[in-house]
């Protein structure tokens, strides 16, 4: 491997999140972002065709190493890391609106779901998956929602326009159009 | 086959109400259900029969506290009713009170179809592992601050909520006390002929307590059970059980 | 690379502290930990051998992949460079509390957080965005502390006033009805 794979490797090693090719190339003042996504190519290929127990994705916003999931098992039954807590049902819903609608307020998302989400939005903010964008107009300027960048990470999307377009979804809807 | 069955732990909690919540995520969740289950077209819903299978269901998950489940039955009655409403042919204003309630389901079902994707990916990368090592850092240069207003407000609501009591609300308007002034002006009057205003209000009385007085002050004059009098301006107000009559 | 040699490799990365042999062991019941010994030294060759940014590295009571020392340095000055760091959950809420009730001491700053705010107050004085703006009334007379220009500036307000009314916020994200 040649030394900016090497320095890549080392980077993306020490960093629990995704970086983006932006910010490695931060760390050599004399590569640029294209010599940078060639580098990442070569590590790419030789986490895959040298049989690791790793590999290298890009999600999230970033590049990021990642186990590979036939081990995921044996590791958490080894007590060496364990899985996040899986999202219930009504979590999920609330996380699809805001993602597909953003920014968006509590009380037209509990429209769409048909129940009050208050507490789940709650717990969606706490983990950190939405935030506050912005206030909206009208009535007491209600907190509109959008999703964070840990949002694409969990979800390992590169970037919100990973998820289904709307017209691509079984039911297509909206025929009007919906001013955001 | 039981409408229960695919609940899964139904009755294995006292409070059912709680596992169903968990099964069924609201009454668009249960309606969907409903019309799956029973292969009735999403566009031409028979509301009638619709109605009753849904009244059945939460009987039978007993749902009947839940808000949201009865105005989705109240919603549904409306719009049978509706239907049963004779009309004229070629009534061109003439709107299915159904559209709505389909526009809803549609936009319901769009949203599930996204869950499932995002079940899908969620569970992808919860089987793949981070990094979790953090070496010690050297002591770092001081490193520009990302400081954005929306964690600054999860943060005030974190403050809100672990606060013991409402600290961030203590400014709050002290009440008027007047019927505690009258208890005390006529306990005063009780014991003696004539008061003065200090014998009624403390020294060093907050505000409130000075506003309160004088309310009940005026209070009693208007019931006549006082009279009040100051010689000359600024000098101490003289209260009297004797009724100055109408000169007062 | 043999397959217990591939899961170790996993395994080392997922977790976050060096793991002993004989703990390693367990992470497949078919294997002993002469098995894993030879395993993880064919990792550490592999490490070596190929040119690689991350060594294998038996310390601290276990075994762990680092990063090279010939790479911490780059990484560090980018990561510093780069990152933007991030207020700390309870830098946050010291923050906030003082922005809404400034000025404010120190005491009363931990009556509201439960917890005292000494050496949080200090890292904010120091990064310049509350300041001493007076000394209170009553024994001690203690010092008061207000928010600084540098944060109207960091939140992008204009001035105090445009910060959120927190009964709105209470509204919003706390007195929503408990479903469950």
């Amino acid at each position: 491997m040649n030394s900016l794979a090497k320095l890549l490797e080392a980077a993306l090693f020490a960093s629990p999140r995704p970086i983006p090719a932006e910010e490695l190339a931060g760390l050599d003042p004399d590569v640029s972002v294209k010599d940078v996504r060639a580098a990442l190519e070569e590590l790419r290929l030789m986490f895959d065709d040298g049989g690791h127990g790793v590999e290298l994705v890009e999600q999230g916003g970033g590049w990021q190493i990642l186990t590979r999931p036939e081990y995921t098992e044996a590791i958490e039954r080894a007590r060496f890391a364990s899985r996040p807590q899986r999202l219930s049902g009504a979590a999920l819903e609330t996380l699809a609106i805001i993602a597909y609608r953003q920014p968006i307020g509590r009380a037209e998302v509990a429209d769409i779901r048909g129940v009050d989400a208050g507490a789940i939005l709650k717990s969606l903010l706490e983990r950190g998956l939405v935030e506050v964008v912005a206030r909206g107009e009208g009535l007491g300027r209600p907190l509109l929602y959008g999703t964070t960048p840990l949002f694409l990470e969990q979800f390992a999307l590169r970037h919100l326009e990973e998820l289904p377009r709307v017209d691509e979804l079984a039911i297509a809807l909206r025929r009007e159009p919906q001013p955001l | 086959m039981d409408d229960v069955s695919d609940a899964p732990v139904a009755g294995a909690y006292e409070g059912s109400f709680v596992v169903e919540l968990a099964h069924f995520n609201g009454p668009l969740d249960l309606l969907l259900s409903l019309i799956r289950d029973e292969k009735i077209d999403i566009y031409d819903i028979p509301i009638a029969r619709v109605c009753e299978q849904f009244l059945v269901r939460m009987r039978d998950l007993e749902l009947n506290d839940a808000a949201e489940y009865l105005e989705m039955a109240a919603r549904l009655l409306r719009i049978k009713a509706h239907l049963l409403l004779p009309r004229r042919e070629s009534d061109d204003a003439w709107e299915d009170p159904r559209a709505e309630l389909v526009r809803r389901l549609l936009e319901y079902q769009q949203m599930r179809e996204v869950v499932y994707v995002l079940e899908r990916l969620g569970e992808d990368r919860r089987n793949r592992f981070a990094r979790t090592y953090s070496p010690e850092l050297t002591a770092p240069p001081q490193a520009p601050l990302a400081l954005s207003l929306a964690e600054l407000l999860v943060a005030v609501d974190r403050v809100l909520r672990a606060a013991k009591k409402p600290a961030l609300h203590e400014v709050v308007r002290r009440a008027l006390d007047v019927d505690g002034a009258i208890t005390t002006i006529r306990a005063v009057l009780a014991l003696r002929q004539r008061a003065r205003w200090r014998d009624v209000v403390r020294v060093n009385a907050e505000p409130w307590e000075v506003l309160s007085a004088l309310l009940a002050l005026l209070e009693l004059a208007r019931r006549n059970e006082l009279s009040l009098a100051q010689p000359k301006p600024f000098a101490d107000v003289e209260i009297s059980r004797e009724l100055a009559g109408e000169a007062a």
